[in-house]
């Protein structure tokens, strides 16, 4: 967060990338054996996560949905306080009242998240109209499924930012699942994106497993709004590679289709890329999963121990 | 004072705001065609035409107000809100909570409702007790223009989201409205009319019949108090405990359906409450529980009448203090 | 109703058109001068209504909206029950229940109308599944305003038809008006139709103003949906010539815009060709006239001198 | 006889409807994949997954409905429902209306309501009320295995648009359910416990909280009758009103806010029409007027628990039958 586009070395796209990946497979497996109800993971989606938050600049908004752990941790979130959330912990972001499915973080400008699929896109034109009466010059970053462009909303959500010029980046991560039923099943043709044309919008699919492709895309995509001061819809076009939540067993997963998408994994991609670049080593990649999983243990050291919310926070926030 | 109806109250209250708080905005289907005098006075960025799409508008609102703006959004007809419902309940009326505190939803989603248009179910449908039942939502429906404009500034500046409801009968009847920042509290009912023998409570447009009823009721020697709940969420329950316990004798009244409608829950609070006060069965008078036809005879008799009141009212009176038999069964028009 | 497209002859397309008008013209005059609420009326618009009514067979079902009458008499309703629907009374064909604005006949197919703009739409899909289900060869015929295309059901109505394929024709009739406010402030583009293709459906606009121009794309549409058992979207181009409903100054209304659209009056335009073809003559269009008088004569009687309904029908016809 | 849990109860309602009915098909967002038996027996084309979109897939439901199908759509989780109110309300609760009776809308709309899954407020929310609220729908919200399955069963039966709850804290407790065709009634309550002294009304999973709360009465010598409503409309008020003859107290339990909720309607018909039978107020006790916190303590906290339910019963019964004390105040967990 904070840095425009060009500071980033691909090294720490990767470093990211393999934290969201760590978390999300450590949370998982603690909530799982805990008996705790299940996170939805964006394991497989780390490059779309990273690859567009990291073209974002200080005072960019983000709204996301319910797999939002590589847009919170892309944008700089303290995983113990994601996990204290998701763990339903008074020191998570939201006190514990969220858990795992609508995490918002105010100060790291990712607000307004909804579990509510396509929510993020009822909310994403009010923000934008926001910044522009107040002539600010952000950049809203709507992140959103393939399965929430089914939703009406989308469609009056991409109508409106057109009619207003709202300078809202719509992301849609299609990862060909929506929940328990295949994209296929739920649209002709393969891609979101190309709707765009229908309500004047600009748009570009992306390979959403290389996270170079979607930094740069979505760098070009910002750069577009603050010049026109008009929406943008990304699609990044990958793969959900764990279950809709955890615990999930896939049997309803095409085993040959998960296991293609499996070899194009973008942190390998990156890895093999920068190993053959010569940028990185396999000492690299060790000191980067050591690192990592400090953090991790730190963060789950912290999210264990902190305590539940008082019960009387059970009216507490309702009404300002 | 000066007297002016409802519409043009509303239209005061919205000038007065936009023009004290530079970051109140106002859209909707229609707004900037209908109240031009706005769009001249603020500007088209301040006063906008939206595209025909209930659920974005709601939701621009909740995204515009959690981020800075105060939104007032008119949604039209009250069942149009049906397409609005997910924005208004589980984003604004839920995110602030949800989000541990970190978000305010300081918006106003106005809407009309009820009968004398002869528009039929799809227009005509009170839905009142849906947004009560909602957490995290402030409801208010005023039944006289100063309310209308009192309220509508109260809720302009309030930091909840608040369903503003204008009764259609009631929109174009003249009435005084005080001169200067006119702002009236929401959460507080008003007394109509004092009185020791029963209470009548209602909001919208039911509250002129009861004041009628009570009328009527005066000439037989029975003094009703006639309370205007003005806001139903949060509503005034003092006020209503402390008439029931004076008169012990309850009826509540209203225009929506009586099965699971807001008076139920002014009822059920009544016979928890004040219990021990009460001299006779609670009665509520309300619509039945049926879509209003558009056929004029039709969509009059859904609505309680004065006589059906005061009926109401001159029963519970006339009856023995508690007397074993079964309480007088009394029914709204046609239910 | 009834007739395959082939058979009908241009003049009767025009004597239907002059129906609709002069049926329309009365009701709003009556209904104005006797204080009652104003209908939604189709002037202007008659040539949509009886183009796309007249293509369809006799199985085929209609579902429609607020601004059903040119529809309904298209169809071949009595305007004696259509207007004592408008005036509430118990001979309408809804036992003034319905009253003006969501007006159904189900013995003529004309089914589920609503006035919740996009309720039309929202209905559509499950009629076409029936048709589709039972074997029918039924085409199911939508018509919603260019209003309604804003709602979100527009997308999820249009996505599911064709993923399911249904037999649904979508007839958008764009008037440019949303009741107070112009397209031009609800979209970008002049046309709805080009969206279908972001579904996969075929589409086609057609002059709105020229009855046998849109009778012809209804009837290659509707024969593309028999061959296909796939959806398709029509919009019928036209422009709504009166207020939104009854009385409207239009005082919002530009007034070129409106003159240049009543000089391509669809009743005058068609009337214009036919005597031009020489298969009409003054006479024949003062017979028309005359026969449409006589039978608005009787439509009024009938209806202003039919009673109200019961009391007792408040809490009838609510459960099943 | 066997044993099984709700969610299997629904399986062989749906399967026993549809091998019975060729006209019954359901439909919803991943029902074809999760009931992959239903796939197996009667195909894809009666067995589907749907876009991502509730309202269109209640309103496919409407629109088929009305043309002679009898669908099942499944809309997951209660707010959800929030996307589909219009199709929902506005055209399967009115359209029959409408139409002066030329269509019916026979379909069943299922979605699961309530804790128990720390899935937080978007997901957690009971909203039985605003279709209670709604005319021209039928309303369930069952108990037990057996009754998921009968009312399932009457529910598809049935020429009306029926909603149909399942409390998610039921789905998967086993329970004992009849064998062969086994359809519950709508609008009939069930006293699952017979009692003298207090009348604990309820549905959906407050009700083996209720009979935990009687046991704990009965040992101290309170006896206590349990009614399981079953249907909330049509609700069966008969039921409720003869055992508050009986007892003269009544308590009724619900999970969802109180504020304008069930409990309001059966307090306030209790009020009216038993209102001398009653020997003291009338309690509900029910979740806060709040969104349910998806952190697991305060998720359980926010339903009203056995121990709540018998104080407050334990306080009705030791109250002096009608004294001018004012009411004790009882209020759910947290409210
Ligand atoms: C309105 C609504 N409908 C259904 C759900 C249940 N649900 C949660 S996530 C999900 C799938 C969402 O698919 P997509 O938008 O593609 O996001 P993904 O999970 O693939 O990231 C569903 C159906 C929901 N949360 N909200
Ligand atoms: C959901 C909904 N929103 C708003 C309205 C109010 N309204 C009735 S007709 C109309 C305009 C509809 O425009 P369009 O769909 O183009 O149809 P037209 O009236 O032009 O034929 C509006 C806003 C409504 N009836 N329903
Ligand atoms: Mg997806
Ligand atoms: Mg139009």
């Amino acid at each position: 967060m904070g840095t425009t586009p060009a500071e980033i070395r691909p090294e720490a796209l990767l470093e990211e990338m393999i934290l969201i990946r760590r978390f999300e497979e450590r949370t998982s497996a603690t909530l799982t054996s805990g008996g705790f109800m299940g996170t939805c993971t964006c394991v497989g989606q780390e490059a779309s996560a990273v690859g567009v938050v990291s073209a974002l600049g200080p005072n960019d908004l983000i709204l996301t949905n319910h797999r939002s752990a590589g847009h919170l941790l892309a944008r700089g979130a303290d995983p113990g306080r994601i996990l204290a959330e998701v763990m339903g912990r008074s020191t998570g972001y939201c006190k514990g009242k969220s858990g795992t499915l609508h995490v918002s973080v105010k100060e790291l400008g990712v607000i307004l998240t909804s579990t509510i699929v396509g929510g993020e896109l009822s909310l994403a034109p009010g923000v934008g109209l926001s910044v522009s009466m107040k002539g600010e010059d952000a950049v809203v970053a709507c992140f959103f499924g393939d399965g929430a462009a089914c939703e009406g909303v989308f469609h009056e959500s991409m109508n409106l930012a057109a009619v207003w010029n709202l300078p809202v980046l719509f992301v849609c991560e299609n990862n060909q699942w929506q929940a328990f039923v295949h994209r296929k099943e739920t649209m002709l043709g393969d891609h979101i994106a190309p709707r765009a044309a229908g309500y004047g919008v600009e748009w570009e699919v992306v390979d959403g497993n290389d996270v170079e492709a979607v930094r740069d895309a979505a760098a070009r995509a910002v750069a577009r709004i603050r010049e026109t001061g008009k929406p943008f819809l990304l699609e990044t076009f990958t793969y959900r590679q764990r279950g809709h939540f955890e615990p999930d067993d896939q049997s309803y997963v095409d085993p040959s289709e998960l296991a293609s998408w499996k070899a194009r994994d973008p942190i390998a991609l990156l890895t093999a890329a920068l190993v053959e670049r010569g940028t990185l080593t396999a000492e690299g990649v060790a000191a980067i999963e050591a690192r990592v999983s400090e953090r991790l243990d730190a963060a789950f050291a912290f999210a264990s121990s902190s305590p539940y919310p008082d019960v009387a926070e059970l009216t507490t926030d309702v009404y300002a | 004072m000066k007297t002016i109806n409802a519409h043009d109250a509303i239209g005061e209250a919205l000038a007065e705001e936009m023009r004290r708080d530079s970051t109140v905005l106002a859209f909707g289907e229609g707004i900037a065609t209908k109240r031009k005098a706005l769009v001249d006075e603020f500007g088209r960025r301040r006063v906008r035409n939206t595209p025909l799409a209930e659920g974005i508008i709601a939701g621009t609102a909740a995204g515009a107000a959690a981020t800075g703006l105060r939104p007032v959004v008119d949604l039209l007809f009250a069942p149009f809100m049906a397409f609005s419902m997910e924005e208004i309940v589980n984003s604004a009326g839920k995110l602030r909570f949800i989000s541990g505190g970190q978000f305010s939803f300081p918006l106003v989603a106005m809407a009309m409702t009820g009968a004398g248009w002869s528009v039929g179910a799809q227009h005509n449908h009170n839905l009142e007790a849906w947004f009560v039942h909602s957490p995290g939502l402030k409801v208010v429906m005023p039944s006289t223009p100063a309310d209308f404009k009192g309220l509508l500034k109260a809720a302009i500046r309030d930091d909840n989201p608040v369903v503003f409801f204008s009764d259609i009968g009631l929109l174009y009847v003249p009435g005084e409205v005080p001169d200067g920042d006119h702002v009236v509290p929401i959460g507080k009912a008003a007394t109509r009319r004092a009185g020791t023998d029963v209470t009548l409570v209602s909001y919208g447009k039911t509250v002129p019949s009861c004041l009628k009823a009570a009328d009527a009721l005066a000439s037989d020697g029975i003094s009703a108090e006639v309370i205007d709940l003005r806001s139903l969420k949060p509503w005034d329950e003092e006020a209503v405990l402390a008439s029931v316990r004076k008169t012990g004798r309850l009826v509540v009244v209203h225009e929506a359906s009586r099965t699971a409608g807001f008076g139920a829950e002014v009822a059920a609070t009544v016979a928890e409450k004040a219990f021990d006060a009460l001299r006779a069965p609670v009665v509520r008078l309300a619509g039945p529980d049926a879509p209003p036809a558009a056929s004029y005879p039709l969509e009059q008799a859904f609505v309680p009448q004065p006589d059906l009141i005061a009926l109401s009212a001159r029963q519970l009176v006339g009856r023995a203090a508690r007397v074993s038999s079964p309480a007088p069964v009394l029914v709204a028009a046609g239910a």
